[in-house]
């Protein structure tokens, strides 16, 4: 495993979640739309969004700090490519290395990082309302997803190594199987949910308030990037729970590849119903939900898995 | 072992200082050579030590050593950086400053206890009259709270050395001893009860002299803990402090993110992110295991580098802008790119983002909390990941503050980046974060592993896979930017878009103070932050209001008989409390008095 | 056609901006959401901010207050963009032309690419005039 | 006490356009416009016995009231078809504008010796303010109303019938 | 008691005329000085609701209308008071209506009127750098 | 730490705003995300409606006051009708009337359905959206049917209205209100029950009577304070006098009883439109009568518009233009409650806060403007604001 | 009874399980219910040309050009802008025939420039012999004639005018000068001249 290995591992995988990212987003976008009696879009929408993005000017707002202004959605594709990468590697080649579960929880605040970094740069008011919600909800998750990553790190025998998850939950059912695995299943799901941003926790791009948010002065090329780290991030982090706790995509066969799709689609429908049934919830009270009810069942899942349960 | 090579750093720290008074009258520029000459030589002296004795050392020499060139380089930086960045010519400030590194050195390397002791209080001393330097309030109402509370830490580990050196075996002690070594180390180390006089001490400082207290001189506290440890317990570990030291982990980690996530001042912020970071190094040393204390002295490492590294930029900031104020920052990433680009990096290190050093520190901090197992440090462990994100946020807010948005102050020519010596401990720094994070097996392999001796190696390519992906991060990032810095020039510039209106930079500023205020509200958290600035946390201030009796006391009777003897005896000292016209402060004598009431205290234990 | 084109005529996003009307043209454009016509099947949306806007559907007479507001965001908003003027208000001003707070019409200010007149013109007739425009986008 | 005095075929023969109004209740107001459509259907109107004008008249804005035809400005939407369909050319499209215009005659607004700006602005004496006395030629000379004078060429007289 | 009744008890002597258009719709003209006193008693004693006020222009005069509503009755209730044509300053009703003082601002900047004592009678409605003394909804000369 | 040292930081809502379909612009003074103070600036909508007014004849002014807002396109007509019918003392044939509480109630339940949907937008909730504006979406339909339009109906004249309601398509419209009042309960107890929307909802944007009182404020604002002002109760006009509803009133004052007002009273509505065809379908008659002239005189008109009262106020010379007509809609009234319920509230509340006074902006600009031909760059200063000090925000918030 | 969520997931199935409510309209027409206010178009044959259209459009939305000298006669054109029309109806409502200006159903009228989407008609004028001055058009002076039956031949224009299409010639083409006679006022002047003619016939100043 050499680093050209890599990055060419790398770029394929980007190739490739880019890709399923933006058909999941359609997904989402469609199953929304079908759920408000609306057609919705056709399934290239994503794609053509993307490259008419790349195709338009990009504009730079006068007082940004242009470096990080620009940077900071790279970075995010970046970030995000790479999450999508340590999976698929773990999943295609079985190679990981103690700690992979730490480094994707890292990984995946980055984008979130970057947008919150970009959103400053740009020196605009509501984008700055915007990337302060934004960073108090990455505080907000970060602590439940930190426990749903501990559960099945802990029920695996102590180990940050995603293979060693996948082993053990081949040798004894998947995580998902325990009352803790269940606990923690759900907090990865709603804490996803407010790494993905969609409602009840989108409050940072909030539309209807803040114009966009962080996002406000992007335009162009560096707008798409964002939203592909989006996409991207959407399927990331449902895979990443799918690994976690739903035993992985076992990529050596079709019903394993079939399989690992449909529990990433389980996911994906749980998203949209969660995002279509419910306001956007203020950002105290996401706090309170997450540092509240969320930690709180964190941590009962992490000592009911410490006990083995 | 040659002692000379060995006490060479502290020996040429002094030599310099004393140069420092013999040549006080030979001008700014000598002075300034002279001091990164000496800077230099104690550095290098380090590294001597180091490369020449490297393989005949035990573990703990390695240790003592490892710590030491860690002082003398930061050191280095940060008095290469004081030369440019003091306009005013003081030569008392430069010989305190090399006696404050010497003593540091001193504390690190010394053989007995007793020597460490006794640098131990030069330290805290040289330590004093730094920070008391400015001679503004602030910094006397800081410098009092400091050396009060350092004396008092002084005692508690004077009772533990006197107590270890007299009483051996009985295991009651020993607890006793530890604990009150725990005090006494923590004060200096700054663990959350104890940390109070950091916030204030910090900022009150000079800019240089924090990037040195705060990176380096607080890990003698943790050096002391850790030597300690070795001693007192050395064989087995479970004697049911780890439960203990992982809460105070926890606590001193959250406590300080917390309280750092809502300051405005930037050095304060920085201040009580040096005490969660901390909590961070307490937690691997918790752990007992051999991951766990590689993690710790990891982070001690890195700490060190990136703190003072944000100290020194922090610097920069408060040079051009004159405030430690966030608020008054803003838009400075063009006007300090330098800097920002610095800050940014370390900001990242110190939130534990890949690539950077502190990445590979925590995560082996986290690794061990794991591999220990048991429900508290799981728990501790998820805290310590929230604890990673909220020093994201609160740097997060740094940043937004002082390079992104709009530009809000005035800013003076004189403190951009002008200088090459202020500039290249920078550059160093953080391409020590960096190197740090991108070869963190040479970092264990060539100087923590010798360093704890006894205790299995790890596996080290494990932990060479995982900066794989930083390299691979920065092979991708460097591309990008290769490609992308022609095709960013096509951009369109335009204002910012507020609804159609326009607004001025003031207006529309939504600073930092502004970020999280949101989370102050938030149930017990709220009486966290209240309690915390009504005082109810400050220990000092608590210990005030109980003993202002005792204080009282001592203030009157001994003082006074201590003070005459003192006011005629130290040279150095006299020239600088002279300089300072602190004598009719009676701040010094104060602290006299909280040694020998120590010392006293400490007779009365022994004769019983 | 380019790709850039063909993109960008799959995937127009709408930034409405109104400069002084009497909100019902604002509302029908909404009503172009609503599932009844649900223009996201044409890959349309709403943005919030013109940085991310290839079309601005300007509704109103741009009165004088506005009248700046317009051409900034005009020039804020990332080329190609095209201008769409909608209703009798920004078309020419409509009943309100003579009274002389009217800063417009939109063409006025800034260049109008098609105008969809109505009052308010009904979402079928903002979705037809795109589509026309769309024809008109080679 | 002064009056409007018009001299109403000396403005047809001229026009009214060119006389300005100081009753600025209403933009564009012309009082003399709306005067002289009074004045028309008072004198000038023979007072047909079919009313072709009435007859004619698509909105039935046109009505006879006590004899005179009277214009509803609520309803006629100044299509002309009256001023085509009248022998007589009573109703001349210029003051049948669909937005009428008013004349209060000034009255209370003038301080003293100012002149009413139609007065002021008609520049062949059609329009004055004069003392009623002031007038020598008393022929076909009309009060309309207490302030208002006109000298209309009125058929009744022509043809020596009585009042 | 019906509306009207109740006015000319309450209002007495300030009422200088009062003209019932109907029942429902009751104007009633007070002098500038009495207008403060009159809403007062009508907000605050009997309770009506604020409506609005409006400003008219007169040849000679401003006048000032303000509608108050009986909402139990039905009835509008239109204080109407006169100001100076060269000087038109009336004093401002925010200290009774605080409501008012948007109208209040509207009527300054469109129609010129003065209201003494009002917190900030700043640009409403029009764009900030509109020319002073140029009132909208003054009747324009004509000629 | 110096809590009062801290700045306060304008976070402009407007003129664009997501949140406006209108320019408008409020300046909120922001500490953190909570608001401390609020400046509404207007004007971005004016359009001289007053002044226009001026130079129109009586019939035209029903098609301008339309134009005052496309939301309320009935309302002002309505009750400029109602004015200068006050002015003539005339009176209007019984079925114009009907057909104009038809149409009047038409239009407050698109105008509420449209606010639920929005506010269900503004609150992130976008299936909320789609949903109340698909169960619009026939109200419009039925509009369009009977009026020839899906907004600005044109059915409004003086003495009357100008197009009847055709027999054949009552049946379509009783068929409209039945499938209707099926989805409305849907939504009302969607609304009402989701313990999310509550917890979002209640408690926020408090308005208190003393509030509504001293604003003035009209409409659901003021009758979810639990003030039961309603024009077609206190003072009936058009058919009302001869229907029978219900006016609805809630005790909090909050958005969460806004909403509740709003949801119900779209039931009454319903009621009231069946009642009314019931008295209408079958029996012709005139729908309007001759009106030949207008003579001096003011008059006044109130309609119970979907946001509360709408007042116009008329004066006449004689001629056939208005020369004085004042416009007061409800908003105008509404919008200044918001900013004594929003001070002390968190940003994303204030955006449902201000959806809860449902503000249009069309209505509260309408004044008439004549070029000043300035061209000058505009400034704007608002450092006076920014230095009022807490303490004052303090003061007004317990003024007001 | 509270039933908290379960109202909206129904609905939303129920949404995901039935055809979407939204209209096929691009790629299939659509027709407007039919009175609904399309873009007004003027008939050629039934409008007259009297301008009233013009005159109440309450958005001057309707250009009345009165051209006398155009080639081929005076003219006057009446443009209908659909930029500026507000749809409301005013001008088929008071069409002085009811016909000449319809609402049609039309709905899809953006344009890139507005001369393709206008509408217009235009008119024969009568001018007055004498001065000049615009009678009305011709069109219209015959629909009034038949609107007022044979009274209409109390009107000199009318009748002169009947008389031009029957081709009597009255010989008194030019210009009235003076000595006025009676034979003028069977020229097609307009009422102005009329009344002039009139007055001076009967003061008999001839
Ligand atoms: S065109 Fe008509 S509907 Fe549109 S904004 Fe103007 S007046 Fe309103
Ligand atoms: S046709 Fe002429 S003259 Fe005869 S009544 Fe009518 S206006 Fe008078
Ligand atoms: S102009 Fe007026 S009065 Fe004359 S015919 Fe036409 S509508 Fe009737
Ligand atoms: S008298 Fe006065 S109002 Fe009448 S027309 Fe003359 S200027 Fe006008
Ligand atoms: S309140 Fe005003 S703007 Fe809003 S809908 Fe009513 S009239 Fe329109
Ligand atoms: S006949 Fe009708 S359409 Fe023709 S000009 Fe007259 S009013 Fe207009
Ligand atoms: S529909 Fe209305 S606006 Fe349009 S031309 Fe006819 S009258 Fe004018
Ligand atoms: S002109 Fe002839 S038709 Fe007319 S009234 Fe005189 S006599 Fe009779």
């Amino acid at each position: 495993m050499n680093a050209v290995h890599v990055l060419l591992y790398f770029i394929m995988s980007l190739a490739a979640f880019s890709v399923c990212g933006m058909m999941a987003m359609w997904v989402d976008r469609k199953v929304t739309a079908r759920l408000q009696f609306r057609v919705g879009p056709p399934w290239y929408q994503n794609f053509a969004d993307f490259a008419k993005l790349a195709g338009k000017e990009t504009l730079i707002p006068g007082k940004a700090s242009i470096f990080m202004f620009v940077f900071a959605p790279v970075i995010a594709v970046t970030a995000a490519a790479m999450c999508g990468a340590v999976l698929l590697l773990v999943f295609r080649t079985g190679f990981g290395f103690p700690g992979d579960v730490i480094l994707l929880l890292y990984l995946l605040t980055v984008p979130s990082l970057a947008i919150i970094l970009g959103g400053s740069s740009s020196g605009n008011v509501l984008a700055s309302v915007g990337i302060s919600r934004e960073m108090k909800l990455l505080l907000g998750y970060e602590l439940p997803f930190a426990c749903a990553l501990i559960i099945p790190a802990v029920r695996s025998g102590a180990t940050t190594s995603l293979v060693e998850i996948l082993r053990f939950q081949q040798a004894n059912g998947i995580t998902l199987g325990s009352i803790s695995g269940v606990i923690g299943f759900l907090i990865a799901v709603f804490a996803l949910q407010g790494k993905i941003g969609l409602v009840p926790f989108d409050l940072a791009e909030a539309e209807g308030e803040l114009a966009g948010g962080a996002f406000i002065e992007y335009s162009g090329i560096l707008l798409g990037l964002f939203k592909l780290a989006k996409a991207i991030l959407l399927i990331v982090g449902p895979l990443f729970v799918v690994t976690l706790y739903f035993g992985g995509i076992n990529f050596s066969s079709v019903t394993g590849v079939i399989a690992g799709i449909l529990k990433y689609l389980l996911i994906l429908v749980l998203f949209v119903l969660v995002k279509n049934t419910n306001p956007r919830l203020r950002i105290d009270q996401a706090l309170k939900f997450y540092w509240g009810w969320m930690t709180l069942f964190g941590i009962i899942g992490i000592l009911l898995a410490v006990k083995g349960l | 072992m040659d002692v000379r090579v060995w006490f060479l750093p502290v020996a040429v720290s002094f030599a310099t200082a004393f140069l420092h008074v013999v040549f006080c009258k030979a001008g700014r520029h000598f002075r300034k050579w002279l001091s990164l000459a000496g800077g230099i030589a104690v550095a290098a002296g380090c590294f001597y030590s180091m490369y020449v004795n490297y393989m005949y050392l035990s573990s703990g020499q390695v240790m003592s050593l490892l710590f030491a060139t860690l002082i003398s380089t930061i050191s280095l930086f940060s008095v290469s950086y004081s030369q440019w960045y003091n306009p005013e010519d003081n030569f008392v400030y430069d010989s305190l400053l090399f006696l404050f590194i010497g003593a540091m050195n001193g504390v690190v390397l010394s053989h007995s206890l007793i020597a460490l002791y006794v640098y131990w209080e030069i330290m805290a001393v040289a330590s004093f009259f730094l920070v008391l330097f400015t001679d503004t309030e602030e910094a006397r109402r800081a410098a009092f709270k400091y050396i009060i509370m350092t004396g008092a830490g002084s005692v508690f580990l004077l009772f533990s050395i006197l107590g270890i050196w007299l009483i051996e075996e009985n295991i009651f002690w020993k607890h006793l001893f530890f604990f009150s070594m725990l005090i006494g180390t923590g004060i200096k180390a700054g663990i959350f009860p104890l940390h109070t006089w950091l916030p204030d001490a910090h900022p009150a400082a000079p800019t240089p002299v924090s990037s040195m207290l705060s990176g380096v001189m607080i890990k003698t506290g943790i050096y002391a803990m850790i030597r300690f440890y070795f001693v007192l317990f050395k064989p087995s570990w479970s004697i049911g402090w780890e439960t203990i030291l992982i809460l105070i982990g926890v606590i001193t980690l959250l406590g300080g993110v917390f309280l750092a996530l809502v300051q405005h001042d930037i050095k304060r912020l920085l201040a009580y992110h040096s005490i969660s970071q901390i909590g961070y190094i307490m937690l691997g040393i918790a752990c007992g295991t051999s991951i766990g204390l590689v993690g710790a002295l990891y982070h001690v490492i890195n700490h060190a580098i990136f703190k003072s590294l944000l100290f020194l930029g922090a610097g920069v900031l408060i040079k051009a802008t004159g405030s430690r104020e966030l608020g008054n920052y803003g838009g400075l990433a063009r006007k300090l790119p330098l800097t920002f680009g610095v800050m940014t990096v370390a900001a990242l290190s110190i939130s534990g983002v890949p690539p950077f050093n502190g990445f590979v520190s925590k995560w082996l901090i986290y690794q061990a909390l794991l591999s220990k197992g048991g429900e508290i440090a799981v728990v501790a462990l998820a805290a310590a990941l929230l604890g990673s994100v909220l020093t994201l946020a609160s740097f997060i807010k740094v940043l937004n503050d002082s390079f992104m948005g709009v530009k809000k102050a005035e800013i003076s020519k004189q403190g951009l980046e002008s200088s090459p010596f202020m500039n290249m401990p920078m550059v160093l720094l953080a391409a020590g974060c960096l190197l740090f994070g991108l070869f963190p097996g040479v970092v264990t392999e060539r100087f923590l592993f010798p360093a704890l001796g006894e205790y299995v190696p790890l596996n080290i390519e494990l932990i060479k896979t995982a900066s794989l992906y930083g390299w691979l991060a920065l092979a991708v990032f460097c591309l990008l930017f290769i490609f992308g810095r022609n095709w960013m020039r096509k951009f369109r510039k335009t204002e910012p878009f507020v609804g159609g209106e326009i607004f001025t930079a003031e207006e529309t500023a939504f600073d930092g103070s502004h970020f999280y205020g949101t989370i102050k509200e938030i149930g017990p958290i709220k009486r966290f932050y209240s309690a915390e600035s009504t005082g109810k946390l400050d220990i000092y201030a608590i210990a005030g209001k109980i003993l202002p009796g005792v204080n009282r006391v001592f203030h009157n009777a001994a003082v006074r008989a201590v003070d005459s003897v003192y006011a005629r005896g130290s040279v150095i000292l006299n020239l600088a409390v002279k300089k300072l016209k602190l004598l009719q402060n009676g701040l010094l004598a104060r602290y006299i008095v909280w040694l020998f009431a120590g010392i006293i205290f400490l007779m009365e234990v022994i004769r019983r | 056609m380019s790709l850039k084109i063909k993109a960008l005529k799959k995937s127009l996003w709408v930034y409405h901006m109104s400069g002084g009307s009497c909100n019902n043209c604002d509302i029908e454009i909404l009503a172009c959401l609503d599932p009844r016509f649900d223009i996201e099947r044409f890959g349309m949306t709403l943005v919030g901010s013109p940085r991310h806007a290839d079309v601005l559907l300007c509704t109103g007479i741009i009165n004088k207050k506005c009248v700046e507001r317009v051409k900034e965001v005009y020039a804020q908003t990332a080329k190609p963009c095209v201008v769409v003027a909608i209703g009798a208000c920004s078309c020419s001003g409509g009943i309100f032309r003579d009274g002389y707070q009217m800063g417009g019409p939109l063409d006025k200010l800034i260049p109008v690419d098609i105008y969809i007149p109505g009052c308010p013109p009904k979402p079928e007739a903002m979705i037809a005039g795109i589509v026309k425009l769309l024809e008109k986008l080679k | 006490m002064k009056k409007l005095y018009i001299d109403y075929d000396k403005l047809l023969e001229t026009g009214s356009e060119d006389i300005k109004c100081s009753y600025r209740m209403h933009p564009e107001n012309n009082g003399i416009t709306g005067l002289r459509e009074e004045l028309a259907f008072m004198f000038v109107c023979r007072r047909c016995e079919d009313y072709p004008c009435v007859n004619s008249c698509p909105t039935g804005a046109l009505k006879r009231e006590s004899g005179l035809v009277k214009r509803s400005k609520i309803l006629c939407v100044s299509c002309k078809t009256c001023s085509l369909a009248c022998p007589f050319g009573t109703i001349l499209p210029e003051f049948i504008p669909y937005l009428v215009s008013r004349c209060d005659t000034c009255l209370g607004r003038l301080k003293g010796g100012e002149l009413p700006l139609c007065a002021a602005s008609c520049k062949n004496g059609a329009v004055q303010y004069i003392e009623e006395e002031q007038i020598e030629d008393k022929t076909n000379l009309y009060k309309l109303g207490d302030n208002v004078l006109v000298r209309a060429l009125n058929w009744l007289d022509l043809y020596g019938i009585k009042k | 008691m019906n509306v009207l009744d109740t006015l000319k008890e309450k209002l007495g002597g300030s009422i200088k005329e009062l003209k019932a258009h109907n029942a429902k719709r009751i104007y009633i003209t007070v002098d500038r000085a009495d207008v403060k006193k009159c809403l007062k008693i009508l907000f605050r004693d009997l309770d009506a609701r604020y409506i609005v006020a409006s400003g008219v222009e007169n040849f000679d005069s401003f006048e000032i209308l303000y509608h108050l509503g009986f909402d139990g009755e039905g009835t509008v209730v239109s204080v109407r008071t006169y100001l100076d044509r060269g000087k038109p300053e009336i004093e401002s009703m925010t200290s009774i209506i605080p409501g008012i003082s948007y109208i209040e601002r509207e009527m300054k900047e469109l129609l010129g009127i003065n209201f003494t004592g009002h917190p900030g009678l700043t640009h409403f409605l029009l764009r900030d750098d509109w020319e002073e003394g140029n009132y909208p909804l003054r009747k324009a000369k004509n000629g | 730490m110096a809590e009062d040292k801290k700045k306060k930081v304008i976070v402009p809502i407007g003129p664009y705003h997501p949140l406006l379909e209108e320019p408008e612009f409020f300046a909120l003074y922001c500490d953190g995300e909570k608001v401390v103070d609020v400046d509404w600036q207007a004007g971005y909508n004016h359009r001289a409606i007053e002044k226009l007014s001026e130079a129109k004849h009586w019939d035209q002014v029903t098609f301008l006051v339309e134009r005052i807002c496309g939301i309320c396109s009935t309302s002002h007509p309505f009750a400029y009708c109602n004015a200068v019918e006050d002015l003539l003392g005339a009176s209007v044939p019984e079925r114009a009337r009907y057909i104009r509480c038809i149409i009047g109630e038409l239009e407050r339940i698109h105008s509420h359905l449209l606010w639920v949907g929005l506010a269900g937008h503004f609150l992130g909730y976008n299936t909320v959206f789609m949903w109340a504006w698909k169960y619009r979406e026939p109200v419009l339909d039925m509009f369009e049917i009977i009026t020839g339009n899906r907004n600005h109906y044109a059915m409004f004249k003086i003495g009357g209205v100008r197009r009847n309601i055709e027999e054949e398509d009552m049946p379509a419209l009783r068929r409209v209100l039945k499938g209707l009042k099926v989805q409305l309960e849907m939504l009302t107890h969607a609304v009402l029950d989701d313990p999310v929307l509550g917890a979002r909802l209640k408690g926020v944007g408090v308005l208190t009577k003393e509030h509504i009182k001293n604003f003035g404020a009209v409409g659901p604002v003021a009758r979810a304070s639990g003030i039961g002002g309603d024009i077609r109760k206190d003072d009936p006009y058009a058919a009302y006098p001869m229907l029978d509803f219900k006016v609805i009133t809630a005790e909090h004052g909050d958005v969460f009883d806004k909403a509740v007002v709003r949801l119900l009273e779209m039931f009454e509505s319903i009621k009231i439109i069946e009642q009314s065809l019931d008295a209408i379908e079958g029996k012709g008659g005139d729908i309007q009568t001759e009106i030949r002239d207008i003579p001096p005189g003011e008059g006044i008109g109130r309609h119970e518009a979907p946001r509360g009262e709408c007042f116009h106020y008329i004066k006449s010379d004689g001629t056939n233009r208005p020369v004085r007509h004042k416009i007061r809609a409800p908003s105008y009234t509404n919008i200044p409650t918001f900013k004594a319920s929003c001070i002390g509230q968190m940003i994303p509340d204030v955006a449902i806060i201000l959806a809860g006074v449902d503000p249009c902006y069309c209505c509260t600009e309408r004044v008439a403007v004549y070029d000043a031909g300035n061209k000058k760059k505009q400034m704007y200063d608002f450092s006076r604001l920014v230095e009022m000090s807490r303490q004052k925000t303090e003061k007004i918030k317990k003024e007001i | 009874m509270k039933k908290p969520k379960l109202r909206e997931l129904k609905e939303a199935i129920t949404s995901l399980f039935s055809k979407p409510f939204t209209t096929d309209f691009p790629y299939k027409p659509h027709t407007p219910p039919k009175r609904y206010r399309g873009k007004p178009e003027y008939n050629e044959k039934e409008c007259v040309g009297c301008g009233a259209c013009f005159q109440v459009c309450p958005a001057k939305a309707i250009e009345m050009n009165d051209e006398i000298n155009a080639d081929g006669g005076p003219t006057r054109t009446l443009i209908h802008h659909p930029a500026e029309c507000l749809f409301c109806g005013e001008c088929e409502r008071n069409c002085i025939t009811q016909e000449g200006i319809k609402l049609s159903t039309k709905f899809d009228i953006a344009y890139f420039d507005e001369k393709n989407v206008q509408n217009s008609v235009q008119h024969k004028l009568l001018v007055c012999k004498d001065c000049g001055e615009i009678i009305g058009t011709e069109k219209h002076l015959l629909w009034a004639f038949r609107r007022v039956k044979n009274l209409g031949f109390a009107q000199p224009v009318m009748l002169s005018r009947l008389m031009e299409e029957l081709e009597i010639k009255t010989g008194a083409e030019e210009k009235i000068a003076p000595p006025i006679q009676r034979t003028d006022m069977l020229k097609i002047v307009c009422p102005r001249c009329r009344r002039i003619a009139f007055i001076s016939d009967e003061k008999k100043e001839h």
